[in-house]
């Protein structure tokens, strides 16, 4: 097979071949001897090929700076049929708190995190190590150099995440804090008549 | 006590606790009655104790945080001061702020936290497959003894996506999958499995199926013949093979 | 997706999950709710197309009844390549699974390791023989006395543990289900009172 015709072919058996694993845009760019750039736009050009073609089942979604394939979304209902869920259980509710707390607001100590959630949070936390999606991330100033906690790869692909940030928006300080802010501006107006 | 008739999930702390009780009182969080909530709150903790449960004592912490906050809203504002009205009613700090401020936050993450339990649903929709083994491609790899440079992280990572990886199932038990299979067809299958091979088969043998609910649908079905004296499990010495066998003049 | 229009995007995407356990005509049959003869005409279909198409990197093969996706052999030198280039770990993924299970279930056999990855496993303990992580602990009883695997010192110093108990505990998800049902069953009392 030749490169500069068939790259779609032998870029397609590199990603089956790298499976989860992944293939990042440097190893693309090496087994075709071509720049970074002209890796990123052909598997740009291949992820947008398979995700317009009905006739294709499999699409490239890009995780944490490195591609893989995967079964498109609307054929999970034929593969449940075939294929056991994964063992590891989803995650409780006690772990996505922390864990959503340690992605906005990483680097982050324990005490941090315990702060905000009202509650000790050591498990969660032995959880989400244990899990590959939080790891200590350096050590704190100050007294005590208490563990920082951020979040790992493994994190952006257990979500779907391109990057950290195309993490949804954090939520608002609340829907009533315009009013809030508006009722203050008008009692500060009265102050000051 | 009036209708719980909600059906609640355990609460990840007081600060929740407290977020549940303002929803369901209708509470506005800016303006929260504290005598109210503290009553409904102390039930709660009663109710706890009473069922001789373990309370965290973050529950019992925000108790006297409550408490103390409601003995400081009936005190009477001020009233020695020589005041200053336009800077007294700035500084004037409700005692409500600092724990409205917490809930808040809180809130806010953990509505974060649903964000990424849908995240975490739609991604495990896409399946994917294990990197194939290309070592017989691989010339004669570096085998001396290198610094390796990987993580406990990567460790743990790889074995992650390992365990997330689905398991395949053939053959497939569509439709069936899902169906409770029944006891006594499995009591049947095993008499004539047993019977197949002159009376007596080795226990492990008995499972033949994949998934875990034929295992267990066998393995009670094994304990109902057993019960019912219909069958025979021997065993040689600890630890030894299971052997079971259809009893005489079954 | 419509299994009637879509059936080749649904079998694509079936094999590709399927991987090297493959996919026997049964399966393929019972996903389409189809007979074994039109299952048989569809995946031979779909072989054809992949084969005649050089714009595709994969083929299906048929083992023993089975079908399984894999990358055409024209692809061999550039999955070479891909072996070859420098990847961001000095260990494989295949490897670092390995170990993993190595690290929690120690002692423990080639065949157990293999069991537990479902895929062959003898170069990745190759790799990490050779790289000092692991070695031959003793063997195994019974037939075949299979040789028995443990970490190693180096093993330790590479990850900065002092011992192996301050591997991190993998998640009990028996631990967490307990604490649920506790705090359900408080939660059910309560509604009832």
């Amino acid at each position: 097979m030749s490169k500069k015709e068939n790259w779609k072919a032998i870029l397609e058996g590199l990603l089956f071949a790298a499976g989860d694993e992944g293939l990042t845009l440097k190893s693309i760019a090496s087994v075709f001897e071509v720049s970074d750039q002209e890796a990123s736009e052909r598997i740009n050009q291949l992820m947008t090929e398979l995700a317009t073609n009905q006739g294709r089942g499999l699409q490239i979604i890009e995780i944490g700076g490195s591609y893989q394939l995967t079964t498109k979304k609307e054929l999970a209902d034929y593969l449940k049929k075939l294929v056991e869920a994964p063992s590891s259980h989803s995650l409780s509710q006690a772990s996505l708190e922390t864990l959503a707390i340690i992605a906005y607001k990483q680097p982050i100590t324990r005490i941090e995190i315990e702060e905000i959630r009202g509650v000790k949070t050591e498990r969660p936390l032995q959880t989400l190590v244990a899990k590959a999606l939080i790891k200590e991330v350096g050590r704190a100033e100050g007294n005590g150099r208490a563990y920082l906690y951020g979040t790992t790869k493994g994190f952006l692909d257990t979500f779907g995440l391109k990057s950290l940030k195309e993490l949804p928006k954090l939520p608002d300080q609340g829907d009533e804090e315009f009013e809030q802010t508006e009722a203050d501006l008008f009692f500060d107006t009265l102050n000051n008549v | 006590m009036e209708h719980y008739n909600v059906k609640i999930n355990a609460f990840e702390g007081p600060l929740d606790l407290l977020l549940h009780l303002i929803n369901r009182l209708e509470i506005d969080i800016y303006d929260i009655p504290v005598a109210e909530i503290t009553e409904q709150y102390l039930i709660y903790i009663h109710t706890m104790q009473e069922l001789e449960l373990d309370i965290a004592s973050e529950y019992l912490v925000m108790a006297a945080t409550l408490l103390a906050i409601k003995s400081q809203m009936l005190l009477p504002k001020h009233e020695e001061d020589n005041y200053d009205e336009d800077i007294d009613m700035e500084m004037e700090e409700d005692p409500r702020d600092e724990l409205v401020e917490r809930l808040i936050e809180y809130r806010r993450f953990k509505e974060a936290a649903e964000d990424l339990k849908e995240l975490e649903q739609e991604r495990s929709l896409l399946y994917t497959k294990a990197p194939s083994d290309l070592s017989d491609m691989a010339k004669e790899m570096k085998m001396e003894k290198t610094q390796v440079d990987v993580s406990l992280y990567d460790m743990l990572g790889a074995l992650q996506k390992l365990l997330r990886r689905k398991k395949w199932k053939e053959p497939l038990a569509t439709k069936v999958a899902r169906q409770e299979i029944p006891i006594e067809r499995r009591i049947d299958e095993v008499i004539r499995t047993l019977r197949k091979s002159n009376g007596r088969k080795n226990f492990n043998d008995l499972f033949t199926a994949h998934s875990r609910e034929e295992v267990v649908v066998t393995f009670l079905a094994v304990l109902e013949l057993m019960k019912r004296q219909a069958v025979l499990v021997t065993q040689d010495n600890n630890f030894a093979e299971l052997y079971v066998e259809v009893a005489e003049g079954k």
